[in-house]
């Protein structure tokens, strides 16, 4: 028996330059931080500070500095695509061998959708929604750690694929029977399976955990109808994560049972049914999109509001509109597969379902656009987003609502029309909210504001780049050609492909543009500094210092109305004089736990011992976590208490910082 | 700020103080307890006997499950339809919902599929799947 | 500009109850957000229980349901769990009124009824694999050790949460902390009996009677 | 600027899909109804759309911060009329795409047989790693990556998969469908035009699915006829030792022909597919792929 399983030197791929190259960089750049770190002397104060911190804006800090790290990932797999199929014409096989291809474009898919877009969108939930809702922390804060921790550990593993073995090339839906052992026999669907389980389960559980703070946790006043949008289509989100995440670990445990013990869930022999397994997938991926989109819609939402100096128009109808997207996204999955055969009563109940999304997100549009009428819109770099979103998301919206009717699905099904139709919602819908979201709360939590001409350099870079790198999709798509293609024959595919890859050179120097802004904003962070209330907000969480405490609110505040914190400040001017002051009292804080990062470590062991079938090893980590856990539930001391001292002089040291 | 205020935690009995007229706890259980067997016995037997037409066994069998699930909510987890319970019932609702279309999509969608895909003979795959 | 004073200055008493009362007490927080874990847990079988329903006619030659299920164990498996959730009350009540005696009393025979029907089900499971009815053998019979056994998973779990329990019980007595967990763990165990009714009606009963 | 490229983008579609092969340019009953589906629902949409992004672009810019002509209506934030409209207007479009949708998908459901005074031929498809085996019961031949059909003649394909999952495409005849193993999907396709039209797998497969595409050859009933008369007079007989030869993986394949069939070939691979034990035909189930 071998006591390493699979794993030999042969899994390093030695004789590949570019994955060598891209390994060496990374490895490069791994050394180089943790060498600056040990330089500092940083590593006491990492570890007390951040990697084991349970504050939900330090984890939602972690979550976005997680998904920049994997944008780089996943935009180099995406440039090396662009690449491939500017010159991979007539014959031509380019520079990327097919099995190395196949690779990308899964890793690609894989990685932006679940290590980029969702730890973007938790993280910014994780900063913004306590916040808003004018708490300390969220429901569970020790569980927020970990679920940071185990979806760090997906990333890992993800991305030690590149350097140990190599990564799955079934596609990011990996479905079988080519993803079975029979067809994919190498660890490549493994390294997929696993890190997508970990992280799963890492989604899940702030999954609940957002549930639980959002309807459980919220200031004192504030109901239902109070809220602001952000929360209710966090609420959204995270009710659809709770209900779908479970669908795709199943399926997935499924799959992994085919592979490891011999089942026959979906295979080729023995009565498998493959079928089941698309199905399975999309109930849990046609409403992972909406979990991507909803938040993102929420920081519209704010954004503009905020900007145009006006509440949110419609707010009643955008909270309805919120909560049908969420139930009907679990009614349109077979929109996924209108070409598997089914029959026409099936394949029309589901187009029409589908279909029937685009009324609340249309109402949600309109919305956004009378929220603007009879404004002052500040034209600031959020709201360059959020305008660029409304465009650019209505095309994109629009091929959807294309794909929806099953005629038209059955000729475009798979073409690379439908990759510019996902990048056409995800970019200018996922990515374009992110990117309103991170320079509208950056100030909240850093005191300090982003560069604002970098900022809009940024953002037409962005948006130039994706009609160049996308719009030439719709057409190819078009004209015939299919998603996936390693190389083709057609030359009159080949001059929009191009075009496609200026595109994406043009995108890459939006986040050039993005990474100058933020040196500069680093540099020149004193001149930049602003109190807990820079663009005159609305919500709870300007009315906190920026960066807030760790308690976030010295006093829970009353909540009277929507827009809590505008209602207060009309109100206050109108007075002239601040209101009667509560005496500040102890607040009970949740110790830090290394908790999430010990079992993620665990996670990370049993994940890679699972991959190379090092079994004794599987065996340890379980074990490990198992005591983890244990650990944590004996503790005796989980809180300390913050004396009311020092609450009153951060106040007072805030309250003269904001008169200045 | 007291415990009244809110809502009831799942799981958690009405408070005595509230509710003096409730049931004693322990009468709840055993009711509940006594109901489920009956019910589980029903069933057990409702599939075993040859005097029902087999027809309509099938859909009984269904309804004896789902009624005692629901026993299970009422008198082991205590749901009620009271206001000091929404959000409970709410979450317990959605996820009814998500259940049932994920189970009778998935057999809907599955079972249309296998109809359509006929073997050259005409005949229907699912018959030639059961051997 | 004392802005955290002006939002506090409506007195609190002019609240409204109900969604305006601010943050839940400690046990309702958790014992909710258990009940959402338990949800997605059930969603789960539901993507389980699909599966068996799709496949539950694959059996590539093999073993049908009918020819291997033994429905008189199954009825004592049933008794098992159903018993053991009534006893998991029982032992919540007397954790409500801290009755130490009555709360290991509760534990240990939950536990033993527990532990009996996971006895029973991995015997089941063995006789099986004996026949040669495996896992391996076709879909029906993969999706069938799928569904069923990973409701015995859970159950296992629940036995070493309850050791885990009794252990904190004793070493914390009835900290709030414990008791929020112990309702957590009633919660957990009547689910999984709920999830067994859905278990023995779709796969033994339906699975014999046509 | 993003009209000019959407104007570009739309206009250059309209126009280069005149000659290139892709969905835009239908040679058959089914491709050009589906075209005329997407243009209508197109059209419909655009509709709504277009004048939805001027509105957001006009109001955007009127309502700037430094423009003091425009009102400042800082109570603005409901109004029942709107609200209606807001829900009304987007309501109609989704009802007419709606409409489209449903009968669209009675009308060209793959399964649903052309209508037509002429018999239709019938194809089994079978997608083998990494190329397409066409197989013609009715003339008793078959023939690899090239499949040769009638003019204005109704096509009646079987398809299944003796590996992984494909789709069946051929973007100017019209729908694709899956292929699956131990599965049979239908498609009904017809050709109206002579030419010659690409056709492709949709459905990644593995390494060689780049090169998994063929030709269709739609040629007049005598050049069918012909076509069926050589063939059957050159290359070998596909029994099931040559296709246990065929379905061993291989990349980019010319198109070559057998010149007959067993009989019941296309029936045991689907039988194969589905792991029945009296299949002699196995070996489709188990081609392992050479991999690492
Ligand atoms: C954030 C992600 C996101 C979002 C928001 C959407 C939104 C929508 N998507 Fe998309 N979709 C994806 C991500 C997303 N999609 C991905 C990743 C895939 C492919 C996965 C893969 O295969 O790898 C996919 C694939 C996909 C398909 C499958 C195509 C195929 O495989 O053949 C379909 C088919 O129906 C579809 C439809 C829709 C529809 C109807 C919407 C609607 O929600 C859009 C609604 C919005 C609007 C319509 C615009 C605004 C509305 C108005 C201005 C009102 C007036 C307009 C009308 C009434 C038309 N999508
Ligand atoms: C979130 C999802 C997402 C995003 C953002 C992108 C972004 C991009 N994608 Fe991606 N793509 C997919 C999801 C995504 N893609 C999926 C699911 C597939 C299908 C895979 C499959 O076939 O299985 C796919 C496939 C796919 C293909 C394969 C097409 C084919 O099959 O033939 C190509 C080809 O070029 C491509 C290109 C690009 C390009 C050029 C970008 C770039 O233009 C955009 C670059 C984007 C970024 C770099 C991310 C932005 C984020 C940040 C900047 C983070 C900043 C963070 C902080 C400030 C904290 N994509
Ligand atoms: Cu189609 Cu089995
Ligand atoms: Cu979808």
């Amino acid at each position: 028996m071998n006591l390493l399983g699979k794993l030999d030197w042969n899994a390093i791929p030695l004789h590949e330059p570019i994955i060598m190259g891209a390994t060496a960089f990374m490895v490069l750049v791994v050394v180089a931080v943790l060498g600056f770190i040990t330089m500092k002397g940083a590593w006491l104060y990492l570890w007390r500070e951040w990697l084991t911190s349970v504050d939900h804006k330090r984890i939602g800090v972690m979550y976005c500095i997680l998904a920049l790290v994997m944008m780089l990932r996943g935009f180099s797999d995406a440039i090396m695509m662009r690449a491939q199929q500017a010159v991979a014409a007539g014959g031509a096989q380019g520079y990327l061998p097919p099995e190395h291809f196949d690779q990308i474009f899964s890793a690609h898919g894989t990685i932006m959708i679940f290590f980029m877009a969702m730890p973007f969108v938790v993280g910014i939930m994780n900063f913004a929604v306590p916040l808003q809702l004018g708490i300390r922390d969220v429901a569970f804060p020790t569980l927020n750690s970990v679920s940071f921790w185990l979806t760090a550990s997906g990333a890992l593993l993800i991305n030690l694929s590149l350097a140990v073995g190599e990564f799955s090339k079934a596609g990011w839906w990996g479905y079988p029977p080519l993803s079975e052992l029979q067809y994919s026999p190498g660890v490549g669907v493994d390294y997929y399976l696993w890190s997508l389980q970990i992280s799963g389960l890492g989604t899940l559980l702030a999954g609940i955990n957002f549930v639980t703070t959002i309807l459980k946790m919220r200031a004192p006043g504030m109901s239902y109808m109070r809220m602001p949008v952000f929360c209710w289509t966090s609420l959204a989100t995270n009710l659809l994560i709770v209900a779908a995440f479970p669908v795709l670990t199943a399926v997935l445990a499924m799959l992994l049972l085919d592979r490891y013990l011999g089942f026959h869930f979906f295979t080729n022999d023995a009565g498998g049914n493959q079928m089941l397994y698309a199905n399975l997938f999309w109930v849990w991926g046609h409403p992972e999109v909406y979990i991507l989109v909803l938040p993102a819609f929420g920081i519209f939402s704010e954004v503009i509001a905020t900007f145009s100096g006006k509440p949110l128009f419609g707010y009643r109808s955008m909270v309805a509109a919120t909560m049908t997207i969420c139930v009907l996204s679990f009614l349109v999955w077979l929109h996924h597969f209108f070409t598997m055969g089914a029959s026409a009563n099936v394949n029309g109940f589901f187009g029409v379902m589908s279909m029937v999304i685009a009324l609340p997100t249309g109402v949600k549009i309109y919305n956004w656009l009378f929220t603007m009428y009879g404004g002052r819109v500040r034209f600031t770099v959020p709201v360059l987003w959020s305008i660029g979103f409304m465009v650019t998301f209505v095309i994109g919206g629009m091929t959807g609502v294309l794909h929806a009717v099953p005629p038209v699905s059955f000729q475009l099904h798979n073409s690379v029309f439908l990759i510019a139709h996902f990048h056409n919602v995800i970019i200018g819908g996922v990515v374009f909210g992110l990117m309103a979201g991170y320079n509208y709360w950056f100030p909240k939590a850093f005191g300090f504001v982003l560069d604002e001409r970098w900022g809009k350099a940024s953002f037409w870079c962005w948006f130039i780049g994706f009609y160049l790198a996308f719009m030439p999709l719709y057409l190819v798509g078009l004209m015939g050609m299919t998603r996936r293609l390693q190389h083709y024959d057609n030359l009159a595919w080949q001059p929009w492909l191009i075009v496609a890859m200026v595109g994406a050179v043009v995108i890459l120097g939006g986040i050039v543009c993005q990474v100058v802004q933020l040196v500069v904003s680093i540099r020149a962070r004193d001149k930049l500094r602003v109190t807990g209330d820079p663009w005159n907000g609305r919500t709870l969480e300007w009315a906190t210092a920026s960066p807030p405490p760790a308690w976030n609110f010295a006093l829970a505040p009353n909540v009277t109305g929507k827009d809590a914190f505008w209602t207060s400040k009309r109100e206050q001017a109108k007075q002239g004089k601040p209101g009667p002051s509560r005496a500040y009292e102890p607040i009970e804080m949740p110790k830090n736990s290394a908790t999430g990062f010990v079992s993620a470590f665990f996670a990370v062991v049993i994940g890679f011992a699972m991959i190379w079938h090092i079994w004794w090893m599987a065996g340890l980590g379980l074990l490990g976590a198992f005591v983890t856990l244990l650990a944590f539930a004996f503790r005796r001391h989980t809180e300390f208490e913050v004396p009311a001292e020092q609450i009153a002089q951060f106040e007072r040291a805030h309250q003269a910082g904001a008169a200045v | 700020m007291t415990e009244a205020r809110h809502e009831r935690a799942p799981g958690d009995k009405p408070s005595r103080e509230m509710h003096p007229s409730a049931p004693s706890e322990f009468l709840v259980y055993t009711i509940g307890l006594f109901v489920a067997v009956l019910l589980t016995a029903t069933s057990f037997w409702a599939a075993n006997t040859t005097l029902l037409w087999p027809g309509g066994v099938f859909l009984g069998l269904a309804v004896l499950a789902i009624t005692q699930m629901g026993i299970h909510l009422v008198f082991f987890l205590h749901i009620t339809s009271g206001p000091e319970s929404t959000n409970n019932v709410l979450a317990l609702a959605f996820g009814v919902l998500i259940v049932f279309v994920v189970v009778a999509g998935t057999m809907w969608i599955v079972a249309d599929m296998n109809a359509n895909m006929t073997m050259p003979s005409g005949e229907p795959m699912s018959m030639r799947m059961q051997h | 500009m004392n802005i955290a004073t002006a939002i506090d200055s409506v007195p609190l008493e002019a609240l409204p109850s109900a969604s305006e009362a601010g943050p839940a007490p400690k046990r309702i927080v958790v014992a909710y957000g258990f009940w959402i874990f338990l949800l997605s847990d059930i969603v789960m079988f539901a993507a389980l229980f699909a599966s068996y329903a799709v496949l539950v006619r694959s059996t590539a030659g093999g073993p049908s349901g009918a020819q291997l299920f033994n429905q008189a164990t199954v009825a004592i498996e049933t008794a098992c769990l159903l018993v053991s959730s009534y006893t998991c009350g029982l032992m919540s009540l007397a954790i409500n009124s801290r009755n130490r005696v009555g709360m290991y009393l509760g534990a240990v025979i939950t536990f033993a009824l527990g532990a009996a029907f996971l006895t029973l089900e991995i015997g089941e499971f063995a006789d099986m694999i004996a026949r040669g009815a495996t896992p391996q053998r076709s879909a029906f019979l993969s999706a069938f050790f799928t569904l069923v056994g990973c409701h015995g998973l859970h159950v296992t779990l629940g036995l070493i949460w309850l050791i885990v329990m009794m252990v904190q019980a004793s070493v914390f007595g009835f900290a709030a902390r414990v008791q929020h967990r112990l309702l957590c763990f009633s919660l957990f165990w009547h689910a999984l009996d709920i999830v067994w009714v859905g278990v023995f009606t779709v796969v033994y009963l339906m699975g014999v009677s046509s | 600027m993003r009209y000019g490229l959407l104007a570009v983008v739309l206009i250059g579609a309209a126009t280069l899909g005149g000659c290139t092969e892709g969905v835009l340019d239908p040679k058959g009953p089914i491709a050009l109804a589906e075209r005329q589906i997407l243009l209508n629902s197109l059209g419909i949409m655009l509709a709504i759309v277009v004048p939805t992004i001027l509105a957001t672009l006009a109001v955007g810019y009127w309502f700037r911060a430094s423009n003091r002509r425009a009102a400042y209506l800082p109570d603005f934030e409901y109004s029942g009329r709107l609200e209606l409209l807001v829900w009304s207007i987007p309501a109609m479009t989704v009802l007419l795409v709606g409409g489209v949708a449903w009968v669209g998908s009675h009308d060209l459901d793959p399964g649903k047989p052309i209508s037509s005074t002429v018999t239709p031929i019938t194809v089994q498809v079978v997608s083998l790693d990494w190329k397409w085996l066409f197989i013609y019961p009715e003339q008793g031949i078959a023939s690899v990556n090239k499949l040769v059909v009638p003019v204005g003649t109704p096509i009646s394909f079987e398809l299944t998969s003796s590996s992984v999952m494909n789709s069946f495409h051929v973007p100017q005849l019209g729908s694709q469908i899956y292929t699956m193993s131990g599965m049979a999907t239908r498609l009904h396709l017809q050709a109206d035009h002579l030419g010659t039209y690409p056709g492709l797998s949709t459905m990644f497969s593995g390494d060689g699915f780049a090169d998994m595409h063929f030709t269709v050859d739609a040629v007049t009933d005598d050049g069918f006829a012909q076509w069926v008369r050589q063939t059957r007079e050159t290359g070998s007989a596909l029994d099931k030792q040559a296709y246990a030869d065929l379905v061993k993986p291989s990349k980019a394949v010319a198109p070559f022909t057998y010149r007959a069939v067993a009989s019941g070939l296309f029936g045991s691979i689907v039988n194969a597919g589905m792991g029945t034990q009296e299949s002699s035909l196995s070996i489709c189930s188990t081609s392992q792929r050479a991999e690492r």
